[in-house]
């Protein structure tokens, strides 16, 4: 627990950091707290941390609610690096956040550290704190522009909402907790099948994962994506897409997989047409869309629904699709944001319109949005492209027992195909168009370079040199059993 | 009469529906949230209830979580709809679509 | 030198001059005629060598071109009678022809260009008569198509010339697709396609084909029926006339078109007796048509365009009933006198200013005295009249019908025979006698040496080709298949004089005499005409002649039509049905539904949750609700 | 590096280097595009000359190399090149247009940097594509095209429907490579858990043993077969094409209607035919008639173009129709036809298409009304014009005509397929006559407008891509054994593959060889068929 521990007491050096420090060198701050992060995660790889894969499925804390496998760590990586760049990209927005910059940094921070405790819940109390953690935290990330009624609002709908799905989730864990008696996921396993056809037990099942729906954007959970994308800061629009997407992912597939796989197991179907619809309502949405933020919204629900591929197939080989699709997901979100980020520095609103002659005035820029959207829309050589690909995979594996499952593998190709149309439309508004552009040269900070590029260099890797990755990740959700 | 667990259970579901009809129902976002709490404390006591009736206490280490939790959450509500409420003087939800489609 | 080698050089030495003209040589005009008259008459020579020294045995030469499972095709040449003394046209019809140019061409700016172009057609031509199989045949049946293509429309920048050309080759490809079916199903089922190989075959079998055979046959004829014109795809020749004259000289009147005849001949093993009958009523159906337009034309070219392809009909008659011999004795003596008809044309149109009315000629006798005697020479031999060459090769072919009992065909020959001799004396009084008629008549005088010479080389030919024993060089080729002539082998001069007389002495009687009907109603008519009596007399008749039997309309109404329909048709359901309803309603509905979606998305937060409580609904009714 | 390595290496290395060129040198950037797919070509010829039918090793692959930092060995998926001798022609065919696409770029007058990167990841793409012997990476690399050849239309591209044409061809090239990649999983998943691999070579080897169930077969061979079908343009999926490749700019129209649509063809011909036998007996048939909708159908829709570049482009499709008759005829004549269609038609196309653009980029129009009698004032261009027409409506002396000869050979020989032969004849000596002499006719010929008395005609350098092009065409049209003796062995397996199952049928059921003229083409033997003739 060393990380976590690390990570909240990063948080509050930050915080307490911005008592001494003068506004001009609050840029230092968020580099400082990034460059820190970036140690912890570095840190990860070494053999003396406790992150340590070598240690084993026994290794658990705090009376088993802490779990320490491969999959958590894993995890741990994944919030830590998303965590680094949003920092830099925040550090880049700060002059539009007003008051209060160290706070949005320390913000981040105790997110993360709520996304890392949420990668290492075993039992529904830590996971509830962890999950609350988070988003409490993000209510205020996305209301952080006090000055913008749009922050403000999308903070409220974020919140009733994010509210209303907590309800739910709590009366779900009541409900299962009454029924079984178990807040522990493995001891839940044990029992969990005696009760599948438990109707309460398995309203309580339902009720807690509408709240994880919510948090994945998961059909017909999906209402808040585009506003709260919209309205948000950008970092917190990406941290959202990825870090809380994400969190949502990995409790999901330990509450799935862990707690209750014999109830799982029949609940192919739901999962299949949640998927289906989700992919289709996302795409079919963010056609007319010319607001790039929204755009990504939107996406971000159609995406929730390709990884849901990878959950439905209910096999490992779309567990490990889903670890890897989330992987190349990090780079290529981040990416897209961080140009949103830059572009539209100056600009009211994130239309399309904006990104006229990105082309000249950042040639670095524009490919970097390009290979999002193409990665994004799992184009190769791309790390979206065999994300998908390991997805279709899994799902068509799947097809001969059930042809449910080769619906859902058109449903998804035609899901892709429909996103085409506004993903090379970002495209087409970054390389001609009918506006005309103002061609001022786009200054980038080092370090903001530096995140850009490593996430172009990421997107490259995972698309063009998967096998390590790949077997990582089938390593990891053999903890899932 | 002897009141078992059912009854609590149903005491906690209508609580839990009447919370959720009011969040569908009401305009006005203070109250909404209100409902929500209430929402939050129809679990409680399903937790408690199951606590009592199973005998086992964790359910009400649970409650402490959530209530606790539930603080926070107002916290940071309210301060969020009064925010908005300064910058529109309005707390109503119609006014809040700004952003659409 | 091995004399293997001979053919070959003989064959790609044209190929060689066209490509060094095209690629380096079009600005200098004289190394490019050179290149190109070297080429072939250094072919002539060759040709005259490969007699010399194998005689007219059959051999063959060969590479294999492609092979591939069953389908084993051989670049070969194969010498025998037939392909030498064809080659001996080509080279020696084609020297004259080439050297003419030179003059004939003199001021066009794309002299070298037109020599490149003579130059690919003569190989192609020489690959045509060379090929000893039915793909190699084809190959170079389509580059001749080609090389005519591009010489008819060689001044393209004139509408009329571009059109007619890409007529030419069109109706080409007609006739190629029936004869490249034709190929398919005799490949089917033979297995090969060498004609000494099918030829064996069918030696050894003559039912190997069964009941396709005929088929078969009549779609080879197919490709011969566009090549040499006949009717009902006889609509490019007159046409293909805007072309240069020698072009027309040597393409249109001597060798390629002659093309279709060889090729009947070649393969004459594979015809049945019904496929013959068509092609002999067709040949003979063409000879009278063509000759019956020819009278009402007034275009001193398009006169000797329907009269060539009245001759070609004739052959194709003689190939049906059965005499390749004779047609190709015809086709031999034809070369000769329609090229040097068509050369003196050129020389009156380039002494005329390329005026080719012929009725505004006039009186050219005294003005052009060479061209004069040698065109004449031209008509009387295109006439039959005895000693000229065309007396002897369309008596063989009158002889033909005689001795087939095919009496029908016989009365169209001996009318076709009366029609020519009238609408050439026509064409001779109009345009030689009379009077003056325009001031280019006027003004009109001999053309240059270097054109007059190649006319009379060609008189020389047209007088004596008759006598000097040609189709008994045919006939001995043709042995195999009959047998009538194969005994005569080795007449004296004056036996080939009266060979005619002893042979069918009633056909060579009735041809004469036919000859001099058409010359005394021509001579009638149009001795001191100032303008054209005939229009007058046959009144609708006439109009329906001169308009060439409303052919091109009716193709125009049928064919041209019926692919434009099916073109406008296939636009229409491109864009409307595939592109417009099919792409348009997937593209437009899901615009649609995407824009009808999202409208759920109201920016308030009352539906929001609304909908989020009805999602758990849905839910919980999918897991719960069995 | 093996040469094969090179062949698809260079290219996106050179793209890597572009990038990295300040924009104003555009001069150096053009340079550098020309001498790498210059010495790709150079390369490419080398080993086309080095290739050896008779060398016998790696299943009948020459050249193979390994990277094995790409891709996962995990799940079978190693990048693994190799040529025999269905791609060495491709691969060959690919390199010369890809110079020549490179030459003609020259038209090219913004944004160079942009343009020659996206060519070059082109190039590398589509050369990996058919180099690969990995099915994963033979679809990745082919992937590498649909990004730019959108851009390149967008940015580059002509005509008002250029927008358009560019989302249209983006969509559905993809819709197509989305359904081959369904049917390349599921074909991947045939083969047990513990031995998946993507390795070409040893699928066909696999699925030789153990031929894949039947239930298997009918739903993976019309995936794949329409999927690939769809990036070939097979009516009725065939609207993309001309749009887009009248649309496009000269280079990316010459790669794409050149190289990179005949993927889909090899496509078919390596996995989709040999791998399915049953199913592909069952379909064929219908592929035949489908193909006579690019024939006749397209056919005629080229005849009623008044864009020349719409005609080619129409023109294009249609060819393809020749290919799938070929393919549909499942005999060792009409497949080795096909392939060599294959290599001619990628000459051909990207000699059209080059001329067109230099005629486009001297007017400025491509509208067949504003045009005519421009043989006169360009006559290298016109010849060269002509040149291809002919080619295009299969004239003797191309590489076309061989190809179409032998497609009509082999389809002959499979008597269901007759009637289809028929109309394709008629549809490839008169149909593609006649349109192809209208495009001549109303560009070339005729009076020459006032308006272009002033036109030049190429310049030495750029008479060079047309007449590597015409050169490729001619020589191996005059010696289609150079490309047929190598094709043949390996059409000759899948021939052997696709019918194996008939084959042993008949063999068990009939025991003497009474039918006739065998529906499979590989050896009629001339017992059978003389006693068919009695």
């Amino acid at each position: 627990m060393s990380l976590e521990i690390s990570v909240v007491a990063l948080g509050l050096i930050v915080l307490l950091a911005d008592l001494w420090l003068p506004a001009e060198r609050k840029r230092m701050l968020g580099y400082s707290a990034a460059a820190a992060l970036l140690l912890l995660f570095l840190n990860t790889f070494t053999s003396h941390c406790s992150c340590s894969l070598a240690e084993g499925p026994d290794n658990m804390t705090s009376a088993g609610m802490f779990i320490q496998d491969g999959l958590a760590v894993f995890f741990k990586r994944f919030f830590l690096l998303a965590a680094v760049l949003v920092l830099v990209m925040a550090v880049e927005f700060s002059d539009r956040i007003g008051a209060g910059v160290s706070e949005y940094y320390s913000l981040i921070v105790f997110a993360l550290a709520g996304m890392l405790f949420a990668a290492s819940a075993n039992d529904f109390v830590m996971l509830f704190a962890a999950i609350e953690l988070i988003t409490i935290t993000f209510y205020v990330l996305t209301s952080f522009q006090r000055g913008r009624v749009r922050s403000l609002e999308a903070g409220v709908k974020y919140l009733i909402l994010g509210a209303l799905s907590s309800a739910f989730m709590v009366y779900g864990i009541a409900l299962i907790w009454g029924t079984t008696g178990k807040f522990n996921f493995q001891e839940l396993a044990q029992v969990a099948g005696k009760f599948a056809a438990n109707r309460v037990f398995l309203f309580g099942v339902v009720f807690f994962l509408v709240g994880l729906g919510f948090k994945i954007a998961a059909f017909p959970f999906q209402m808040w994506t585009p506003d709260v994308y919209e309205g948000a800061p950008t970092p917190t629009t990406a941290f959202l897409a990825v870090g809380s997407k994400a969190t949502g992912f990995v409790l999901l597939l330990r509450f799935l997989f862990t707690a209750i796989p014999d109830v799982a197991m029949h609940w192919n179907k739901l999962l299949i047409i949640v998927s289906g619809i989700t992919i289709l309502y996302g795409n079919l949405c963010a056609l007319p869309q010319r607001n790039l933020k929204r755009i990504l919204g939107y996406s971000s629900i159609a995406h929730a629904g390709y990884v849901l591929l990878g959950v439905a197939a209910l096999t490992t080989a779309g567990e490990s699709a889903v670890l890897y699709y989330l992987a190349g997901y990090l780079f290529t979100v981040l990416a897209a944001f961080a140009v949103i980020a830059l572009v539209m520095r100056h600009l009211n609103s994130e239309d399309l319109a904006g990104l006229a002659g990105l082309n000249q005035r950042s040639p670095l820029l524009a490919a970097t949005l390009t290979l999002a959207m193409v990665s994004l829309a799992g184009i190769p050589p791309l790390a979206g492209f065999f994300g998908k690909f390991l997805l279709l995979k899994a799902v068509i594996e799947q097809g001969p027992a059930n042809h449910g499952y080769y619906c859902l593998a058109f449903t998804a190709l035609a899901g892709v195909i429909i996103s085409l149309y506004y993903y090379f439309g970002v495209i087409r508004a970054i390389y001609w168009s009918k506006e005309t552009p103002d061609l001022s040269p786009i200054e980038i900070s080092k370090p903001m370079k530096m995140a850009v590029c490593f996430c172009m260099a990421g997107m490259f890797y995972l698309g063009l040199f998967p096998g390590a990755l790949i077997n990582y990740a089938a390593q990891v959700v053999k903890s899932l059993k | 009469m002897n009141v078992g667990l059912e009854h609590y259970l149903v005491v906690s579901a209508l609580l839990f529906a009447l919370g959720l009809l009011g969040v569908i129902t009401r305009r006005n976002l203070i109250v909404m949230y209100m409902s929500l709490e209430l929402m939050l404390n129809s679990a409680n006591l399903a937790l408690v209830s199951f606590s009592r009736f199973n005998d086992n206490l964790n359910g009400q280490v649970m409650v402490f979580f959530i209530i606790t939790v539930a603080a926070a959450e107002v916290a940071v509500g309210l301060a969020l709809i009064v925010a908005l409420y300064r910058k529109r003087q309005s707390a109503h939800v119609e006014d809040l679509t700004s952003m659409k489609l | 030198m091995k004399l293997e080698a001979l053919p070959w050089i003989l064959l790609f030495l044209p190929l060689c001059a066209a490509g060094i003209i095209t690629l380096f040589t079009l600005r200098s005009q004289k190394l490019s005629a050179g290149l190109s008259i070297g080429a072939i008459v250094s072919g002539f020579v060759l040709a005259i060598a490969l007699i010399k020294s194998g005689g007219w045995e059959a051999r063959e030469f060969s590479l294999n071109w492609l092979s591939i499972g069953n389908l084993n095709v051989d670049f070969g040449l194969r010498l025998d009678a037939l392909s030498l003394m064809m080659l001996l046209i080509v080279t020696g019809v084609g020297s004259v022809i080439h050297i003419y140019s030179y003059g004939y061409m003199h001021e066009d700016e794309g002299f070298s260009r037109f020599f490149a172009c003579l130059s690919l057609f003569t190989f192609s031509m020489l690959g045509i008569v060379l090929a000893n199989n039915f793909l190699q045949l084809f190959i170079f049946w389509e580059l001749v198509g080609v090389s005519s293509y591009l010489l008819i429309g060689f001044w393209f920048d004139k509408a009329s010339a571009a059109d007619a050309s890409k007529k030419a080759f069109l109706t080409n490809r007609i006739g190629d697709f029936g004869f490249m079916l034709g190929i398919l199903t005799v490949f089917a089922v033979v297995g090969s396609l060498n004609f000494a190989v099918i030829q064996e075959q069918f030696k050894a079998n003559p039912a190997l084909m069964g009941g396709s055979a005929t088929l078969a046959g009549l779609l080879i004829f197919c490709g011969a029926m566009g090549k040499s014109a006949q009717f009902p795809l006889h609509v490019w020749l007159p046409d293909a006339m805007e072309g240069p004259t020698p072009v027309s000289a040597l393409i249109h009147a001597a060798t390629m078109v002659a093309a279709g005849v060889y090729m009947l001949c070649r393969v004459v093993f594979l015809f049945t007796p019904e496929a013959l009958t068509v092609i002999s009523w067709i040949g003979g159906f063409t000879a009278l048509l063509a000759a019956l337009i020819a009278v009402q034309q007034n275009d001193i070219k398009r006169i000797l365009a329907y009269s060539t392809l009245s001759q070609l009909g004739y052959m194709v008659m003689a190939v049906g009933l059965g005499g390749a011999g004779a047609a190709m004795f015809h086709l031999t003596t034809h070369a000769f006198f329609k090229a040097l008809l068509f050369l003196g044309a050129g020389s009156v149109i380039h002494a005329m200013h390329h005026e080719q009315d012929i009725w505004k000629m006039g009186a050219l006798r005294k003005k052009m005295p060479v061209t004069f005697w040698t065109f004449l020479v031209g008509t009387l031999a295109l006439c039959g009249v005895p000693p000229f060459s065309g007396f002897y090769s369309k008596d063989a072919i009158l002889a033909q019908a005689w001795h087939a009992h095919n009496y029908p065909l016989f009365v169209i020959a001996v009318s076709v025979a009366v029609l020519t001799a009238f609408y050439m004396f026509r064409l001779f009084f109009v345009v030689w006698v009379g009077d003056v008629r325009s001031a280019e008549a006027g003004h009109a005088h001999e053309s240059p040496g270097v054109m007059i010479w190649p006319l009379r080389a060609l008189v020389v030919l047209a007088l004596f080709g008759g006598v000097l024993g040609i189709n008994e060089i045919f006939a001995a080729q043709f042995s195999a298949a009959e047998h009538a002539e194969a005994s005569e082998h080795g007449l004296t001069l004056l036996q080939r004089i009266a060979e005619p007389f002893t042979n069918a002495p009633v056909a060579a009687g009735i041809g004469i005499i036919a000859t001099l009907i058409g010359f005394l109603t021509a001579r009638g008519l149009y001795a001191t005409a100032k303008s054209d009596p005939l229009t007058s007399k046959l009144g609708w008749m006439s109009r329906a002649m001169a308009n060439r039997f409303y052919f091109d309309e009716i193709y125009e109404a049928t064919v041209i039509r019926i692919h434009d329909l099916a073109g406008t048709i296939s636009n229409w359901i491109d864009s409307w049905i595939i592109e417009g309803l099919c792409i348009g309603v997937v593209r437009g509905g899901t615009d649609l539904t995407g824009r009808a979606l999202r409208l759920v998305q109201t920016g308030n937060l009352q539906t929001y949750a609304f909908l989020f409580v009805l999602g758990v609904a849905v839910v919980l009714w999918l897991t719960l609700g069995k | 590096m093996t040469t094969l390595t090179l062949i698809f290496a260079l290219p996106l290395l050179a793209a890597v280097l572009l990038a990295f060129i300040p924009r104003n040198f555009a001069v150096v950037m053009r340079l550098v595009a020309l001498v790498t797919t210059f010495i790709t070509m150079l390369l490419a010829v080398k080993m086309f000359w080095n290739f050896d039918c008779a060398a016998a090793d790696n299943d009948g692959y020459k050249f193979v190399a390994t990277i094995p930092w790409l891709g996962s060995h995990a799940l079978g998926i190693v990048c693994r090149l190799g040529v025999d001798g269905l791609n060495v022609g491709l691969v060959l065919m690919g390199a010369i247009v890809a110079f020549a696409a490179a030459c003609c770029s020259a038209e090219i007058k913004s944004r160079e940097k942009e343009f020659y990167i996206l060519l070059l990841v082109m190039t590398g793409g589509i050369l990996g594509a058919f180099a690969s012997l990995d099915l994963f990476f033979f679809y990745f690399f082919h992937e590498l095209a649909l990004v730019p050849t959108f851009i390149m239309i967008g940015v580059w591209g002509r005509g008002e429907k250029r927008n358009f044409a560019a989302f249209q061809i983006t969509l559905y090239l993809s819709i197509g490579a989305l359904l081959t990649l369904v049917g390349l999983i599921d074909l991947y998943l045939q083969v047990p858990a513990e031995i998946r691999t993507f390795d070409i070579p040893s699928l066909t080897r696999f699925f030789v043993e153990h031929p894949m169930a039947l239930a298997s077969q009918s739903f993976i061979f019309p995936l794949l077969l329409f999927g690939f079908g769809v990036l070939v343009s097979l009516w009725p999926f065939h609207s993309w094409a001309p749009l887009g490749y009248g649309s496009a700019p000269t280079a990316t129209a010459m790669l794409h209607a050149g190289v990179l649509k005949k993927f889909g063809l090899y496509g078919l011909l390596r996995v989709v035919i040999p791998f399915m036998p049953q199913s592909a007996q069952h379909w064929m048939p219908i592929l035949a008639w489908l193909s006579l909708g690019n024939i006749l159908y397209v056919g005629w829709v080229a005849m009623k173009q008044k864009n020349l570049n719409l005609l080619i482009g129409n023109s294009s499709v249609a060819h393809m129709g020749m290919i799938f008759l070929g393919i549909a005829t499942l005999n060792l004549v009409g497949v080795t036809g096909a392939v060599v269609i294959m290599i001619a038609h990628g000459f051909l196309a990207a000699l059209t298409f080059g001329l067109s653009g230099y005629i486009h980029s001297q007017t400025g129009t491509l509208e067949m009304s504003e045009l005519g009698g421009l043989a006169k004032k360009m006559r290298f261009v016109g010849v060269a014009f002509v040149m291809a027409a002919m080619a295009g409506c299969g004239l003797p002396g191309f590489l076309n005509f061989v190809g179409e000869a032998t497609v009509f050979f082999g389809a002959w020989a499979r008597p269901g397929l007759r009637l289809v032969t028929v109309l394709a004849v008629w549809g490839a000596l008169i149909v593609g006559a006649v349109y192809m002499l209208r495009a001549v006719r109303a560009t070339l010929h005729g009076p020459l407008p006032e308006k272009w008395g002033r036109l030049p005609d190429a310049v030495l350098w750029r008479k060079l891509p047309y007449a590597v092009l015409l050169a490729s065409l001619f020589l191996f049209g005059f010696a289609p054994k150079l490309l047929t003796d190598k094709i043949k062995p390996v059409t000759q397996q899948i021939v052997d593959m696709a019918n194996a199952q008939e084959i042993a049928t008949q063999a068990a059921t009939v025991p003497s060889p009474v039918t006739g003229v065998s529906t499979n083409g590989t050896k009629p033997a001339p017992g059978g068929v003389k006693e068919s003739g009695k």
